[in-house]
């Protein structure tokens, strides 16, 4: 069959690096094509050249049998290519209607045509069973509908072709699996999809075809019926990989953090987090599952002192820390890896070292009195950077240029060596390629093997499953459950997390 | 005292001390809802102040004056669109270059022009329409026409999306830097009318530094009513309204700086107590790079 | 200053300069040449003696207060015979140059400094102002006057106390029962380049019953006349003779004859009888006055072409005014100068 | 790796040089079109900011009260803040300066004067508070605030100078500052000399340093940053930045106050209204010029009190008007912001200075 697509020898290179290095890929009509890779590979760049976004040095594209040259996203979106970024391009305070039409209004005379663009966009999302509220505004709804929404901006501009960066990154696994039912539906309607993961397990459900990339090239195109998870990560890394996180028998301390009773309240003052108690002893990894939503995000703010709790209190190691403010409790040898890197977790224009000690900038060796002891900063910086095998030409490089991965290993190098009694990680793997992973994975076991406790929240089963001792199930605000991670399957999870009680 | 502090002649001068305000607030917000800090609408009311009476006196003829200090608004306009969109300078910089150039560009014109540096001679102003001058009227219904632009045409709904995501807008095939010029210009352009409302509307000279910090009042405003036609007329009104009162308050024993104060002081507290935060568009600021998108 | 390539009255020092003709430099104050008030009077003086006596001269507009001194020393340093400062605000200023410069002869208006090489040349605004009061509530009709001041500062202040107290003069002698509305326009030196605001507190004090309005306020009293002409309303203007600025509205002028001051300053150095020190103008030797009465005179046309219209309409507001006001504000003039009538200044 | 930097930081120099000479060009057309020669008035620009020990120190003198309030504005910027207040944040301290200045008579100098320069950034640090609590608190923009507490500053003063503090005679200012409180001028020094230069642009000099220091090596300033970089961050890292804003501003209001400090007890000594041709409003053109940080400070403050000195200079010789320093001063402000322009023209001339 003659492919719908092809890009040949793409080169596309930027001041010190080579994003594409002769890159070669094709689609086929009405398949999902996952486009796999470390952080870094040049998915994104190979995608955006197609997208018109990137003009590549070298290299020919062919769609549907034509040669041509896409020098803007308007002009492939006029082609029918569409794309829905991993950091979505919406408009936050404007509505859904309005995101989709924006750029191709229908008009009656200057003004729009609001019934027309609600009509269209209603069918639309009927057609394609993308179900959305039209009128809400994209700041108040999730980001799985959010996504959809990005889908739906494609389709409405007649794409044929959908490109996909990282969708599931942000996805909570309901959402998941509500995407691939949609997916499925548009290839059935003759659509055809690529779709950037660095998840495996997506890529051989979903996937007919993956192409692999690692350092700007392309290694190889794969039937997903004729590989495995593993081929592919090997593919990836060039290296072998462990899927499967091991880890020894959990030797159990004493009770490090005691959440007893713990209600809080949201952004919008509502009751989002209702009487949680759960504990934690020292050498223990307790995995909070749940879809994303349920009150995860504003619990952990309230155990790092970020968010006040409006009753209930919290203990470590006996002492109450109910109400502390955030630096208190990391002053109490809390680490807390947030579950956004870019907005929390880092400041994009502090350099490697200056990030190195935020929260303990104010402490002892790296700060005497009021003064920041820089040499003992950069000391610091150089021995994570070294450490962690942050990829970085040195110390003084703002975090904003290293790649995700690369961020998160400072955030979880940070946190890890304040020499914590607790360490609570959320979502400490998103978007990072598995690399990346299974050196993340291998530090939390290996800080539950020193006896530190580890509270893990995740939006991947696969994760909790395989890193957490006990599971703690989280429903509308509620803890519906505290299971024991050996008798814990997903099935069993999947429906304590849809709020079904045993 | 009550019908001093409420009356037909308070309506009228909070309509009048009002309208340069709206003008230019509007002026603002198409900036900055493009997402163009607009810091430089004082220089921008300065320039169109003075090129309204230049064009008057050599004319005659007012309108042609008006029209003038459209065109003097659109050419500084222009200068911060190009020094802050095409060569991605920061918007507050230059946008307080825009300031500066304009303070000492038009006592420096003129000297060159009628040789002194204080006032113009008097020209040729606008008629009265009734109570007022026609750029009143203008005003008013500028704001709801600018209501109307901004939340019911597609180029209202670009203009809203462009200062909030503008790589958004780029890919779905809106041209965010033509956009931004368009929306700068219309800026100063509307910044120079208001002020020939100053220099031929109210009165029918130019007097260095004239606009006395009317911009920055404007800024306020825009800011006050939260980037919307509606809330920047309110909060104008409310500024004129209080710069009336001030007035009429005047001479009534307290020393005239302490009544002086009360405009400002009363927007403090309408602010502090009633309006609070005001969410900038997101993009505000920040310079549109093709490559980054 | 205003020395540029249109402005062929002012020659560069140093050149062309008719061997023997004085030399004489002004530092003006901010406002600047073109304010139709303090400052064009000053050069209006310096234009009569460069007509009668020959003089050359050099003026400078520094744009800000801390440039008076470089100024000042600037001019000094030319060689100048004599060196004008204008205003209050170069009090400190002319008084370290003049003590760095002893042979040079200074002037310096409405301000005291007492060196042995400085003439002070300061005016009673207060007693010209009391005759604008005295006019103005012998002519009002409503029983309101008001009072624009550019800012509350003690000159400014001077003028509204003097025009306050000519109101109740009036009052007291005439039985009459006015009362004097005063408002500021504003409160930095922009007050003096604020006509918009002036003409709404105009407006505001005429929606309040005034019929006739005196300024204080520089360039800002342009929004003054603006809002008595639109409301056919009248107005008394300040400093210079700026009843042909609105013909037909300005009911009279308070001069402050800085033009006489400076006029009779260089005359008294090219005379050689320049005696430092202290001088006061007032009514007396009418440093201090009202715009004639009686007949369009004294017209100062500022560069603007005399029409005979605009002549016409003053000589009707002129004519308006009945000869007992004309002859009650003699009657107060002499009465000033007799020390008769002590017009407040605080 | 060391040439590279050489090459870098020489790039960097390049630009603000490119841009003044960029500007003087686009001000030597003008001066043209008025008829004037260009290069006698450069030269007598340059002579009147250079030309000899007093010009040079007028030009400092100048330049002083610009390096306090570049501070000041810049300071607010690193923490987010835009502070437009900084003006009114002079006032109040030039008049707490000239209150405790003028007062307390037989206090020794060494407490007299800190005592006044204290008062000023207090009352500086106050003024500028209030809009920081109300941006922290209340969530406020500080633009507005910042304006509305100018203005009610203006009016302030000129009650305190006009009612209060009022000194004898027609000038509006307070009684002049006694000599225990009065920064020494160099004039006073040095017999030849006239200038009012005084010991505060040194004070000014330090306190960058001071400032230098409190941004980059302590605790504090790696809050204040880090709050201006990413509130969400900062607050994950235990920084309060409510806190912060507030300290911020009022850091900022007392440099600001500190400008005022200086006019006051060194350069006027004495309040007099009307001796601020704007400076706070220069300032954030320094600031911006200087790129927020001390050291371009300095210079953007030395460059705008060459042009303004300079400018009054040439206008003296040559005629042309002193209102086309301004318009020069504009014109170099955007040359710096657009570097680009600058950039392109280098990167054309010499290739190997690389990618744009
Ligand atoms: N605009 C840019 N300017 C400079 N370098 C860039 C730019 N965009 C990407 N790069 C670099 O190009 C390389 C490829 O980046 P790309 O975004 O394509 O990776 P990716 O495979 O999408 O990674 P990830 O899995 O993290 O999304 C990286 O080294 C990256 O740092
Ligand atoms: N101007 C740039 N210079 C260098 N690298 C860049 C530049 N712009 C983007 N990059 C890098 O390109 C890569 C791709 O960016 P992308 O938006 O896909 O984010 P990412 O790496 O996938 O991060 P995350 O997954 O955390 O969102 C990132 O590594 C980013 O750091
Ligand atoms: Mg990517
Ligand atoms: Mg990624």
């Amino acid at each position: 069959m003659q492919p719908i697509l092809t890009m040949e020898n793409i080169t596309k290179r930027f001041p010190g690096v080579i994003a594409n290095d002769g890159v070669n890929f094709d689609l086929q009509a009405g398949e999902i094509h996952a486009l796999v890779g470390e952080n870094g590979a040049g998915k994104s760049t190979l995608m955006n050249v197609l997208f018109g976004l990137y003009q590549p040095e070298e290299g020919k594209i062919a769609y549907k049998g034509e040669e041509l040259i896409i020098n803007e996203p308007t002009q492939a979106i006029k082609l029918g290519i569409g794309m829905v970024h991993q950091h979505f391009k919406l408009v936050q305070p404007l509505t859904v209607t309005e995101n989709i039409i924006l750029g191709s209004e229908p008009t009656l005379g200057i003004k729009i045509n609001k019934e027309k663009a609600l009509k269209d966009v209603d069918e639309l999302s009927k057609k394609y069973g993308l179900i959305i509220d039209p009128k809400a505004k994209i700041e108040n709804i999730t980001v799985g509908m959010q996504q959809r929404v990005e889908i739906l901006k494609t389709l409405y501009r007649g794409a044929d072709i959908i490109i996909l960066d990282e969708p599931t990154a942000v996805l909570t696994p309901q959402e998941v699996k509500e995407l691939f039912a949609i997916l499925k539906g548009l290839t059935d309607q003759g659509k055809s999809i690529i779709f950037i993961t660095h998840k495996l397990n997506e890529v051989m459900e979903i996937a007919d075809r993956a192409t692999v990339m690692r350092r700007g090239k392309t290694i190889g195109t794969v039937s997903t019926k004729e590989t495995s998870p593993t081929q592919l990560a090997e593919m990836m890394v060039g290296r072998q990989v462990l899927l499967r996180v091991e880890k020894q028998e959990a030797k159990l301390g004493k009770e490090v953090l005691k959440v007893e009773g713990v209600s809080g309240n949201d952004d919008r003052n509502l009751q989002v987090v209702d009487n949680v108690s759960l504990s934690i002893r020292a050498g223990e990894i307790l995995g909070i599952a749940g879809v994303e939503g349920n009150g995860q995000s504003e619990l952990i703010e309230i155990l790092t002192g970020l968010r006040k709790p409006t009753s209930g209190d919290i203990y470590l190691n006996d002492k109450k820390i109910t109400g502390l403010t955030a630096r208190e409790i990391k002053n109490s040898h809390v680490g807390y890896i947030p579950e956004d890197r870019h907005k929390r977790g880092l400041i994009l224009d502090f350099s490697i070292s200056e990030n190195a000690i935020l929260g303990i900038h104010q402490r002892k060796p790296f700060a005497k009195g009021m003064q920041l002891n820089l040499s003992e900063i950069k000391k610091h910086a150089d021995n994570l950077i070294e450490k962690y095998d942050i990829r970085t030409p040195n110390r003084e490089v703002h975090a904003r240029n290293l790649s995700g991965g690369n961020q998160q290993k400072i955030i979880i190098a940070r946190e890890l060596e304040i020499d914590p009694v607790l360490i609570i990680a959320s979502q400490p793997t998103r978007g990072v390629d598995i690399g990346a992973i299974e050196f993340i994975h291998k530090q939390i076991i290996e800080a539950r093997d020193e006896g530190k406790a580890v509270l893990l929240v995740s939006a991947e089963l696969q994760e909790i499953l395989s890193l957490s001792d006990r599971i703690a199930v989280i429903y509308e605000g509620e803890i519906v459950d505290i299971i024991d991670a050996k008798e814990a399957t997903e099935e069993k999870l999947g429906l304590l997390m849809a709020g079904v009680r045993n | 005292m009550w019908q001093d502090l409420f009356n037909m002649s308070m309506l009228y001068a909070t309509l009048r001390a009002a309208t340069p305000l709206i003008i230019t607030a509007i002026g603002g917000l198409i900036a900055e809802r493009s997402g163009i800090i607009n810091i430089a609408l004082e220089g921008k009311m300065l320039m169109g102040a003075f090129t309204a009476v230049v064009v008057s006196y050599y004319t005659g003829n007012p309108w042609l004056g008006v029209l003038g200090a459209i065109i003097a608004g659109g050419i500084m306009a222009l200068i911060h669109g190009v020094v802050s969109i095409k060569y991605k300078a920061n918007q507050v910089v230059s946008g307080t270059a825009i300031n500066i150039l304009a303070g000492g560009l038009t006592i420096f014109l003129l000297q060159i022009i009628f040789g002194v540096a204080g006032t113009s001679p008097q020209v040729k102003k606008l008629p009265a329409w009734g109570p007022f001058h026609p750029i009143v009227y203008f005003g008013i219904l500028l704001v709801f026409v600018t209501h109307y632009v901004i939340y019911y045409t597609s180029w209202g709904l670009r203009v809203r999306a462009i200062g909030e995501h503008p790589s958004a807008a780029d890919t779905v095939g809106i041209n965010v830097i033509k956009m931004r010029y368009i929306c700068v210009i219309i800026s100063g352009m509307l910044a120079g009318l208001a002020g020939a409302a100053l220099s031929l509307g109210d009165l029918n000279v130019f007097v260095k530094g004239m606009t006395s910090g009317r911009g920055y009042i404007a800024l306020a405003a825009m800011i006050f009513g939260k980037w919307t036609p509606i809330g920047a007329l309110g909060a104008s009104l409310l500024f004129g309204y209080s710069t009336a009162l001030q007035m009429g308050l005047q001479g009534r024993g307290i020393p005239s700086q302490i009544v002086q104060m009360i405009p400002y002081i009363f927007t403090m507290i309408a602010l502090a107590g009633f309006v609070g935060k005001s969410t900038p568009p997101a993009a505000l600021g920040e310079p549109y790079d093709k490559a980054k998108r | 200053g205003g020395g540029t390539a249109q402005d062929p009255d002012v020659e560069e020092p140093g050149e062309n300069v008719e061997a023997g003709a004085l030399q004489v430099g002004i530092v003006l104050s901010t406002g600047g040449k073109g304010d139709k008030s303090f400052n064009d009077a000053a050069i209006e003086g310096l234009e009569r003696a460069k007509r009668e006596l020959g003089i050359q001269y050099r003026d400078i507009e520094p744009r800000e207060m801390a440039q008076d001194e470089e100024s000042l020393r600037f001019l000094a340093e030319q060689g100048m015979d004599l060196v004008i400062g204008v205003g209050f605000l170069m009090e400190e200023s002319l008084r370290t140059v003049a003590l760095e410069y002893p042979d040079v002869k200074f002037a310096l208006i409405d301000a005291v400094v007492d060196e042995p090489n400085v003439a002070s040349l300061v005016f009673k605004e207060h007693e010209g102002s009391f005759l604008a009061g005295a006019l103005a509530a012998l002519m009002t009709e409503s029983d309101n006057v008001g009072f624009i001041g550019g800012m509350r500062i003690p000159l400014i202040e001077k003028f509204e106390i003097g025009y306050i107290h000519g109101v109740e003069y009036i009052n007291e002698t005439e039985g009459k029962n006015v009362n004097v509305l005063s408002a500021y326009v504003g409160t930095t030196g922009d007050a003096f380049n604020d006509p918009t605001t002036a003409k709404e507190l105009t407006l505001s004090q005429i929606s309040r019953g005034a019929d006739i309005i005196y300024h204080a306020s520089g360039g800002s009293g342009q929004g003054v006349f603006e809002a008595a002409y639109e409301n056919g309303k009248y107005a008394i203007g300040v400093d210079s003779n700026q009843n042909w600025m609105y013909p037909g509205t300005i009911m009279a002028s308070m001069l402050k004859r800085v033009d006489v001051a400076v006029f009779d300053t260089v005359k008294a150095v090219q005379d050689g009888t320049y005696e430092a020190g202290l001088t006061v103008f007032g009514v007396e030797d009418r440093g201090i006055s009202l715009t004639d009465l009686e007949k369009v005179d004294e017209l100062e046309k500022f560069g603007v072409e005399d029409d005979a219209d605009d002549i016409a309409r003053m000589q009707e507001l002129k004519d308006s005014i009945p000869t007992d006001v004309k002859n009650k504000i003699e009657e107060i003039t002499n009465k000033i100068i007799s020390g008769e009538i002590v017009v407040r200044e605080e | 790796m060391k040439r590279q930097k050489l090459y870098d930081n020489l790039r960097e120099l390049m630009i603000p040089l490119g841009a003044i000479t960029l500007g003087l060009l686009v001000g030597a057309v003008i001066i043209l079109m008025t008829g004037a020669n260009p290069i006698e008035a450069y030269k007598a620009l340059f002579i009147g900011a250079f030309g000899d020990v007093n010009k040079f120190a007028n030009t400092l003198a100048r330049s002083t009260p610009l390096i306090f309030t570049g501070l000041a504005v810049a300071f607010a910027f690193r923490c987010g803040l835009f502070n437009i207040g900084v003006e009114g944040q002079m006032f109040v301290g030039a008049l707490a300066a000239a209150y405790v200045g003028a007062n307390f008579e037989g206090l020794p100098k060494i407490i007299h004067l800190p005592m006044a320069i204290l008062a000023a950034m207090i009352a500086g640090g106050f003024w500028a508070a209030i809009p920081g609590i109300l941006k922290a608190k209340r969530g406020v923009h500080e633009v507005i605030n910042t304006i509305m507490m100018n203005f009610i500053a203006y009016a302030f003063i000129g009650y305190m100078v006009s009612d209060v503090l009022r000194a004898p005679g027609q000038t509006p200012r307070t009684v002049g500052v006694l000599p225990s409180a009065q920064l020494v001028r160099l004039g006073e020094l040095v017999g030849w000399s006239t200038s009012r230069l005084s010991i505060g642009f040194l004070i000014g000099l330090l306190v960058c340093g001071i400032i230098y220091y409190l941004l980059w090596k302590t605790t504090i300033g790696y809050e204040v940053r880090s709050v201006g970089l990413s509130p969400m961050a900062a607050e994950y890292g235990g920084v309060n930045s409510s806190q912060k804003i507030i300290l911020a501003m009022i850091i900022s209001g007392a440099l600001g106050g500190l400008a005022g400090a200086e006019r006051v007890l060194g350069f006027d000594r004495a309040l007099i209204l009307g001796f601020s041709p704007g400076f706070g409003f220069e300032g954030i053109a320094v600031a911006l010029l200087g790129k927020n940080h001390p050291l371009g400070i300095i210079f953007g403050a030395l460059l705008f009190g060459a042009l303004s000195n300079g400018g009054a200079w040439m206008n003296f010789t040559t005629n042309v008007p002193v209102d086309l320093i301004v318009v020069l001063q504009a014109v170099i402000i955007f040359f710096v912001a657009a570097d680009q322009i600058i950039r392109r023209i280098f990167s054309k001339n010499k290739k190997e200075w690389g990618a744009v």
